[in-house]
């Protein structure tokens, strides 16, 4: 599952540390511990910047320099295809075998493909985009910024 | 064993119970010097089929791992295995959502949790001095004691339904039962003492109506007919494996999504935390805020097989041989002198346990000279004393039916009545 | 797997492992293409014998019924099965009476167990405001939450000892510690992450001298060690039977009779009554006061086989064999560079499981590119959260071993770790 | 199991019916909700009269029986030595054979030798012993008659 790529996102992470945005959220995977801090900068509809700090293994980190790399300067839209598609990429079990449709969108990231066979390391994967669609949630939604949470039966 | 029923009427709608009888090794026994097994003590606990013993020895001889933190092959697979057990259960029961499904080591723990959770709830859903809780007299004490128990300690006021003197609930008081300050009901579905197969649209009806959350004891009905949560539109339904020819140590606590997230957890412990500091923790969302330390795995897979081992039959069929099987056994059992059948005496909404006195000879008695004839049978109050009190009988002998029961079960147990009738006599 | 150890040195002690392997199907298993299995997840799981699945298969195939109740052949076999399997764990742990011996779920229904009785004592026992519960940094999750838990319900204070920088508990304020306002102690007796073996003596000392209650977290001890109850003298000691080649779904709880008759109980339901009206109930005395519902009969019955398999090779034994191997162990992974071990870095009061960090290559890392090399050890927190926050660290790689480890393995791992650097060198 | 001896108790029991005596205790037996009351009347060391009242199944009912027979007119050292050689032999799981001495002391008891193999039923031929037992202790402690049931720890 260690594709070359990733080892070289890992070793060599693009756009990391914290910079200016709208929003920043913190992510933490309990079952290991990986953590990411991520802001996200929207310049109207365009995704200004993504950045992030963080720790953990070499797929969640690599992830999030893929992530930068793709989501960067990207319309909202088109973004959003990119982290559905990753999304479908990630929870296919190891079934997808990605296609030149997939690779177009996905670049680099279809390195992950061999990642999503091991469900422990999916959430790894996912910790930075899951972060930065929550991010992005709150920035488009500022300055409220916080849905309702409560639900449930009224007795 | 072998001859065909006395009372010469086959019941119709029933199973290949030789094709089935062969997965269960157990059937094959022979007790008291060569007599062949006849097990009429389903509603304790069923037998298992070889389908699921094959399912544990396959998991513990190639899988067993501890789940969901292991980045190893086994982990992932016995991760695997017992979240698909998830799955499985989830569909048997048509859960809108697999995250629903709590294992737990039984029915009574499953009850238990619900009790503690509303103890120690946030409004709009705890229970105090101020509410009301409500149960049945056909309960189970694994449904009774856990509410007085949560009745004595917050104060609540603990009701219940009565019961007719033909072995139903006694709804008629249902408005003065259920009120405004009633914050949960809970009761059985099928009835383990009486077979009684309750009328919960009507209980769950009121219950919405005053805004009361709804618990179901499925734990005789899960292993006998279709089992739809949707359909029972209840807030939580509690069943047990065993039961269900899945393995000892395993129960369900099936409940809505939105209330499992509300509601706090229960037990503390690995697995079902999000992050832990010395000051403070945070909870995994549920299924595993409700599933502290490691799960019964091996026996979620096994109830994941039993489950399988179900389905490919169909509840539906199952549920139609016991039907048949039953109105046949009640129909045998009126014809035996002295005895009076506790419960509904028609087959009409009603299980397949079938519980009875015969004249004034105590169940023990009954129970053993059965037993001496390898019949095997249950007697005592069935874990529902008050039942017993109700009807003023000490105990009852129960004989209870599954998917591999036969007719000629069902004669066997006449005869062996009427041995000891003159035994007794 | 087959070359000796290059570091040269065949430790003595050792158990013939040859043989005791040959009991364990799963050890033979192939992962990843033909790689074989090197299992060193034993603190998280341990393997079955063949010898405990034989018993689950007899059970089931056999004797299977419900327990106590019963007057039939297959009850009063399961039965007799269920409770020899107390009398079994009864003199493995050598309790003073088998009725000292509570079948729980696991470990973690053990602790919170007593964390609820606890909370809804009467006095002396009751934990409220103005009292003061004790733990330590090094407690698994299990032994945490339910306190937290407590804690909040009762506005009892939760206070712990800390960590010395070697991974042993820092006793130094044990006065200020443990007051005359404490309640109850709860320790472990061996981590699972660090390996420490703990003081028994001078905290039970200490506790008894305020009159507070101790319960032991014995989950890493009862598997490897000789376990005494009488000698540890605590209240109550808890473990699980997965860790100790039983099933899945058992644990214990043993605690000190007077203590169980005086204690109220936890869950309620079947089997753990004497008498139920739906006014009031009384309970049975323990150990079934504790035992709600159906039990996990064959898990029972299944953890009795592992504690005969244990016996017969001799728990003395099997702690030399782990010491060795471990003693082993330590002064390999010392030789990789950049390798620091979490934990006491010598074998002198320390079990079979070793944390250790690899540089900064993360633990998740480690352990996938181990696995791929057949080699099963667990990363992350290991449900001891707090130990790595105090070591400042975000997870560990931590390998562990039981009776059928062997020093050949002890040179896949560093070799496998060996290449984990040259990976991500 | 059923010995001719305890069906004949069962169907007519002797001594049945509460009179008076200095003690009265009611006995349960939980897993089958068998029930005895019992009264005692010790005249002076001698055991008087066990007078009962019941329901439960034939072993229970003729194991009383069969303890009005062997215990009323002994003393009370020998009663309580029938009473523990009755309990050994209960607790014997069908291993203890009953011999000549065995039989000297328990008389119509020693049919009860076969029930020791049912561990559920050796609760329903000990209920009316237990009981007796509980019974006689109290009558011997009157008037106070309350033993220190408190114990436990004190912190
Ligand atoms: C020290 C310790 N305590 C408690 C537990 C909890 O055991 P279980 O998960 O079986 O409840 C474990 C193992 O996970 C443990 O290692
Ligand atoms: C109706 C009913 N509820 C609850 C239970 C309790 O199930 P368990 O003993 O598996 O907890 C049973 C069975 O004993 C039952 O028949």
């Amino acid at each position: 599952m260690y594709q070359e790529v990733i080892l070289d996102h890992y070793k060599h992470p693009h756009g990391r540390g914290l910079r200016d945005g709208q929003a920043e959220v913190h992510h933490v995977n309990p079952t290991c511990g990986d953590e990411i801090t991520l802001r996200v900068r929207m310049d109207g509809s365009v995704i200004g910047d993504v950045s992030y700090e963080g720790q953990g293994c070499s797929i969640s980190q690599a992830s999030a320099s893929v992530l930068n790399d793709l989501l960067v300067g990207k319309d909202l839209a088109e973004a959003q295809k990119i982290q559905e598609t990753f999304l479908e990429l990630m929870q296919s079990k190891g079934r997808i075998e990605p296609d030149d449709a997939m690779e177009e969108v996905l670049e680099d990231a279809v390195a992950f493909a061999g990642v999503s066979k091991y469900p422990a390391r999916v959430k790894c994967a996912l910790l930075s985009w899951m972060a930065w669609k929550d991010a992005t949630a709150q920035a488009l939604s500022e300055p409220s910024g916080s849905a309702d949470a409560s639900g449930g039966k009224t007795a | 064993m072998t001859s065909t029923s006395s009372a010469g009427r086959v019941p119709a709608g029933l199973l290949d119970t030789e094709a089935i009888r062969k997965d269960f090794p157990v059937l094959d026994r022979l007790v008291h010097d060569g007599k062949k097994l006849v097990y009429l003590d389903n509603a304790a606990t069923s037998q298992k089929p070889r389908q699921v013993l094959d399912t544990l020895n396959e998991y513990y001889e190639r899988h067993n791992a501890n789940v969901h933190r292991g980045v190893h092959v086994l982990a992932e697979e016995a991760t695997a295995l017992y979240e698909g057990a998830r799955d499985k259960v989830a569909a048997f029961i048509n859960a809108p959502s697999r995250d629903e499904v709590i294992f737990t080591k039984n029915a009574s723990e499953s009850l238990n949790l619900v009790a503690n959770m509303l103890g120690w709830a946030d409004e709009p859903y705890r229970v105090d001095s101020d509410t009301e809780i409500v149960i049945t007299e056909m309960e189970h004490h694994s449904n009774i004691v856990p509410w007085q128990l949560l009745s004595q300690r917050t104060g609540a006021k603990l009701k219940w339904f009565g019961l007719t003197d033909d072995g139903r609930l006694d709804l008629s008081d249902i408005e003065q039962i259920i009120t405004e300050k009633t914050k949960i009901v809970s009761f059985v579905l099928v009835s383990n003492i009486l077979g009684t197969v309750n009328p919960v649209e009507a209980i769950v009806r009121r219950a919405q109506d005053v805004g009361a959350l709804v618990l179901i004891d499925a734990s005789q009905a899960a292993p006998h007919m279709v089992l739809d949560v949707q359909a029972l539109g209840a807030d939580f339904v509690a069943f047990t494996g065993h039961k269900m020819l899945g393995p000892t140590g395993i129960g369900v606590l099936w409940g809505r999504q939105e209330l499992l997230e509300d509601l706090p957890p229960f037990l503390g412990g690995g697995e079902m935390i999000e992050t832990v500091s010395m000051h403070s923790s945070t909870y995994a969302p549920a299924p595993h805020k409700f599933e502290a330390g490691t799960p019964p795995i091996a026996q979620a897979v096994g109830l994941g097989a039993a489950v399988d081992y179900l389905s490919a039959i169909g509840m539906d069929r199952i549920a139609a041989h016991e039907h048949a099987l039953t109105e046949y056994a009640v129909g045998r059992l009126l014809e035996v002198p002295s005895l009076r059948i506790i419960g509904p005496t028609t087959a009409e909404d009603r299980g397949a346990a079938i519980s009875f006195t015969l004249g004034d000879i105590h169940p023990h008695d009954v129970g053993q000279v059965l037993d001496e004839q390898g019949i095997a049978v249950r007697v005592g109050h069935h874990c529902a004393r008050p039942v017993c009190l109700r009807y003023g009988i000490p105990a009852t002998t129960r004989a209870s039916f599954y998917l591999y029961s036969t007719p000629a079960e069902v004669d066997a147990l006449v005869e062996g009545l009427e041995q000891v009738r003159n035994f007794f006599g």
